[in-house]
């Protein structure tokens, strides 16, 4: 069995890539298809959301993928810091863009979920909030990664401030949540997984399984996005790396 | 080290960035927010010390690029990095001459402007006492994203950008702090939590700024 | 076909629109920045291999 | 520690130094023994500011290694790092705490700053702030002087003033490594960087890509 | 001239001290107010006009510096004074190219942002409106603040001060745009007014701007 | 005006410069002809770049006046006015239409600058972007050249680029005036202001306090 660290070879991780590519994201076209139509067409209507229940597909993973993607990042800069692989600091950039998307996506969605369910485009609830300061740290971490010229010294102040800023972004949740109560509902999707859905709180069997698969379908389209976006990234280094040899000569 | 802060004092004072400028600042927006939301001072007195904060953090963060970044242009960053003074220690002095020319005073000021802003009586301690906790993390915390954005010409809105999420848990207690107090309520939460980010703010920061730094003078 | 969504048709509509559309965006964008750079870096190469 | 009296001399082995991502000269070896001073020569670009860097401790060398250096090193670089708000005695006194001297008197009097000593370093001329960001070199009681076009914008007699305090400080047991262009009036080994400039290729942490 | 402003409009792309960053600054004063004056949607909607004018002010305010000081520093602004264009020419295609930067993109935002404070439906129009006569404005007079403080060594602070009480009369008849306009009330008065400062301003202040610029060039 | 073709001389009549309040050099007066350079000499802080700035019409003279300079002058100073985050041919070519001139080429041509065009001026050595500062004097397409210390960080091979342009500007009916400490390899008239230094007294403008 060869060791994990192999992918750390850009080349390597590039031949890797290109092969799995086509599988991911053909794999998270089916599962987001299958998932979204499932859930648009043949879920009934919540007693109490009405037909807004349906945007629970598309909210929910996104929102999960949002934490996660930075989760991800924060182990790429460790991994950068530690043991100074490449592909790592520059997965950690690419996944940057990805993850920012999926926090506009969940906000944007809970947005027009939040004006007829409580009346409002957005409140200050700790959730809420919280993804808004996580979009704040995406912005600062894209606007660091692109101020800096070189690419080594990018990549180490970047995962510094990854370090940092997970540490900040935790007690920031805290402290949101200290400061205000709030309308949203809490984490139920997992208990969900384990009970049937009886309790009003909890997400019902019905919606439940196709949300899992809208949930295993933003996870594949992440890692996909992830994938290319590296693969570009690598590509772009080696090229500026071309480019600087081609001006010494 | 004691000739590093003594240096950076002297500058302030000299150079006209000292002392009065941030004062001035916090004074200038806490005197346009009744210009902005209206004269109507029961409104003013409910946002009274949330905007007492915003007013310290702005004036803090506008005078954050001066802590490193004059250094770094003439070339004396370069020098220090070579001066046997453990780069540690050259972040943790400057952090706290930027405390002393800025966060310090608008702590003094801030119960003074209160009363522009119609602040209940009952608030004036605690706006003191959660500034006085809360500034010199914001302090400590600037210098970090100082030395992130220090290579940067003219980084100033980057670093804002970097550093007003890592404001946001010393804000939200400070501001807790400040209005519990306002309003008469219990304040030891938030105290507690205040100054236990400012203690560990203080404690863990300089290391991470030092090596943000080292890594942005190679 | 399409199921009734009553007085929320708008609200879910537009939601999956927004979503829908914006990783669209987004899918095509890393596309084409994927291409680009890629057709960059075999010009370089083919550069260093022409000489 | 190199800072020890048996081997007080400065070192470069098989030295390759990067800029940009670039590597700029390589396999730059050199010794430097106290007492003797050494000037690098080469054409613009050609990366004498980049291995002073390195040897200086600003930044690393991709390949090789530097004996020597270190906390023994004072640097100066194209620009002075004076504080145009302070007066010229505040901006040397700082510098002369920061390395733990005491006496400015000698610097002062070395650059003939001393009729300047009121004044406000900003509203110096062009080769009098020069002056003063090498008085600083004395203060710093470093034994080895590592310096970038030290004379640029200095008057004849103030190159001579520099070439006598730089004799003072080999006398002393010091030693001084120094690029430029211009004749500095000083008995030195020369260095020509041109034949150590690098093959064309990336530095070190692109290979990875190559 | 083109020439000048394409330049300064390519420097602040490249510079990462664009366009994305007055915005995400402007953003980050709106996220922030909450925090300190309490998440009571009542209260933030009744202060949200003002929070967005204060807002886009120093949003404006924090980006003055770029506009001049650049330039002096690494001597390019002596050169320009000796090139064959007129120096009220230089400040007004810098007032433009700050404005463009800076100002167009907050008034495109700020509609936005004032979802998150729970903005009345009627005051997205004004808001809008009053920010696109104001903004101008603002970038005006913050360029004759940074003539004024072109020669200072990070004249940041004392830039902020000299401009903000010429800042006040926009504020004011611009936050009272959006105010009553959030509130359904009449806006034709302060709107007039804020069109007369607007035009002013523009009209005049480039004449003094170069008075000033060619005073502390010397 | 001064443009006029009958005089393109610049002439400096019993000039007064000061900086500072301090009167620096006084009753300095020379004329420079068409096809002619003058360089200024003299120690550190004797007043050369002051005079140079108020020729270029930076500052104002406390007394006497200066003819045939204004719109005549191209001006070059200590700093080069490059943006760093420019590339050399962005920043060449905005001069260029500042100056209402087209062509760049000539004067990348003629400071070896074609092999840098692509490079951003902040990642050039010091003498490459002193050679980026100078070649922009070229696109000026104004006669009369004021420069203050043009070789500081040149090379050898450089300095003869720059003597080179000089020539050829003189050749065109240009003219030049610099101040240098070392050769320039130029056959010019030398002014030396040493003798001009002005007696201690306040400038003009504190008279009134006195
Ligand atoms: C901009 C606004 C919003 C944001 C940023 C947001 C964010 C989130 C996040 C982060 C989760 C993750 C849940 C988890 O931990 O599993 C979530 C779940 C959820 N959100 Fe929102 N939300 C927003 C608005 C809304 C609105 C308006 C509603 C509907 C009334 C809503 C309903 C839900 C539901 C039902 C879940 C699933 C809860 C569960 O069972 O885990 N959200 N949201
Ligand atoms: N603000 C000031 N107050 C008093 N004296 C000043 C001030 N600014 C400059 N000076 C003095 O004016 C003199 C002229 O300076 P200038 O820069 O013109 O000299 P220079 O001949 O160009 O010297 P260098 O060869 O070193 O460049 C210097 O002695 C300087 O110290
Ligand atoms: N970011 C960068 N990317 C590519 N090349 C760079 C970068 N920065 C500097 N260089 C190049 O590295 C080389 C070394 O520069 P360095 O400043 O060390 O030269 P130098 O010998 O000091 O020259 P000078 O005599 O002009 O001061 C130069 O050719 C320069 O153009
Ligand atoms: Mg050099
Ligand atoms: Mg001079």
């Amino acid at each position: 069995m060869a060791s994990i660290w192999e992918y750390a070879n850009p080349v390597k991780f590039i031949r890797t890539a290109d092969r799995l590519l086509p599988w991911l994201s053909g794999l998270a076209l089916v599962l987001m298809a299958v998932g979204l139509f499932w859930g648009f067409f043949l879920t009934p209507e919540d007693y109490r959301q009405g037909a807004t229940v349906k945007i629970i597909y598309l909210h929910v993973p996104a929102a999960l993928m949002a934490i996660n993607a930075w989760l991800m990042m924060l182990i790429a800069s460790l991994i950068w810091i530690v043991r100074r692989h490449h592909v790592s600091a520059l997965a950690a950039r690419a996944a940057a863009p990805v993850g920012a998307l999926m926090t506009v996506i969940a906000l944007a969605t809970g947005a027009i979920w939040g004006q007829p369910m409580w009346g409002t485009w957005w409140a200050w609830d700790p959730r809420l909030t919280s993804f808004l300061i996580l979009f704040l740290f995406y912005l600062g971490y894209m606007a660091l990664w692109s101020a800096i010229e070189n690419d080594d010294t990018a990549a180490d102040l970047t995962s510094i401030l990854c370090l940092v800023g997970s540490v900040f972004a935790v007690l920031s949740r805290y402290a949101v949540n200290f400061w205000n109560q709030g309308l949203h509902q809490g984490a139920s999707v997992m208990r969900a997984g384990a009970i049937a859905g009886d309790t009003e709180e909890r997400v019902s069997n019905v919606y439940a399984v196709p949300l899992f698969v809208c949930m295993a379908g933003f996870a594949v389209l992440f890692v996909a996005l992830v994938f290319l976006r590296t693969q570009t990234e690598i590509r772009a280094r080696r090229t500026r790396a071309l480019l600087a040899r081609e001006r010494m000569a | 080290m004691i000739a590093l802060l003594v240096r950076d004092l002297r500058l302030a004072v000299r150079a006209g960035g000292g002392f009065g400028l941030g004062l001035a600042f916090f004074l200038i927006v806490t005197v346009l927010v009744p210009f902005g939301v209206g004269p109507d001072t029961g409104l003013l007195a409910r946002i009274a010390p949330g905007v007492l904060w915003i007013g310290a953090l702005l004036a803090c963060l506008l005078s954050l690029d001066r802590i490193l970044a004059l250094d770094w242009e003439d070339g004396s960053l370069d020098l220090l990095a070579t001066a046997p003074l453990p780069m540690e220690g050259i972040v943790t002095v400057k952090a706290l001459a930027h405390w002393i020319t800025t966060g310090l005073p608008l702590v003094v000021a801030a119960p003074v402007l209160g009363v522009l802003l119609n602040l209940p009586l009952g608030g004036y301690s605690w706006v003191f006492v959660s500034l006085a906790l809360g500034t010199p993390a914001l302090s400590v915390i600037g210098t970090f994203g100082a030395a992130l954005t220090v290579g940067l010409k003219r980084g100033g809105l980057l670093l804002s950008l970097l550093v007003l999420p890592l404001y946001v848990p010393t804000l939200i207690f400070g501001a807790e702090v400040a209005r519990r107090g306002a309003e008469g309520l219990d304040v030891q939460v938030p105290l507690l939590m205040l100054a236990g980010i400012s203690f560990g703010a203080l404690a863990l920061l300089p290391f991470a700024s030092a090596a943000v730094l080292r890594i942005n003078l190679r | 076909m399409m199921p009734e969504l009553g007085k929320y048709a708008g609200a879910v509509l537009s939601s999956y629109a927004v979503s829908l559309g914006l990783i669209a965006m987004f899918v095509w964008l890393s596309l084409r920045r994927s291409r680009r750079v890629k057709r960059d870096l075999e010009q370089v190469e083919g550069r260093r291999d022409g000489h | 520690m190199e800072n020890s009296d048996t081997d007080r001399t400065l070192r470069a082995d098989d030295l390759t130094v990067a800029r940009g991502g670039v590597a700029v000269l390589e396999g730059v070896s050199f010794v430097l023994d106290p007492g003797r001073a050494l000037v690098l020569r080469g054409p613009n670009g050609s990366g004498k500011t980049t291995l002073l860097r390195t040897i200086a401790g600003l930044q690393p060398a991709t390949a090789g290694a530097v004996e020597g250096a270190g906390e023994r090193i004072a640097y100066a670089a194209h620009a002075d790092g004076l504080k145009s708000m302070l007066t010229v005695t505040e901006n040397l006194t700082f510098w002369a705490q920061v390395f733990g001297f005491a006496d400015i008197a000698g610097a002062m009097a070395a650059f003939d700053l001393l009729s300047l000593q009121d004044r406000l370093a900003g509203s110096l001329s062009a080769g009098q702030k020069r002056r003063l960001g090498l008085a600083r070199l004395m203060v710093t009681g470093r034994p080895v002087w590592v310096l970038d076009e030290p004379t640029v914008s200095l008057d004849a007699a103030s190159v001579a003033l520099f070439a006598d305090a730089v004799r003072g400080h080999l006398a002393r047991g010091g030693s001084a490594l120094m690029a430029t262009h211009i004749d500095l009036g000083l008995e030195a080994d020369v260095l020509d960087v041109t034949p150590f400039k690098a093959k064309p290729r990336a530095a070190v942490e692109d290979e990875a890509f190559l």
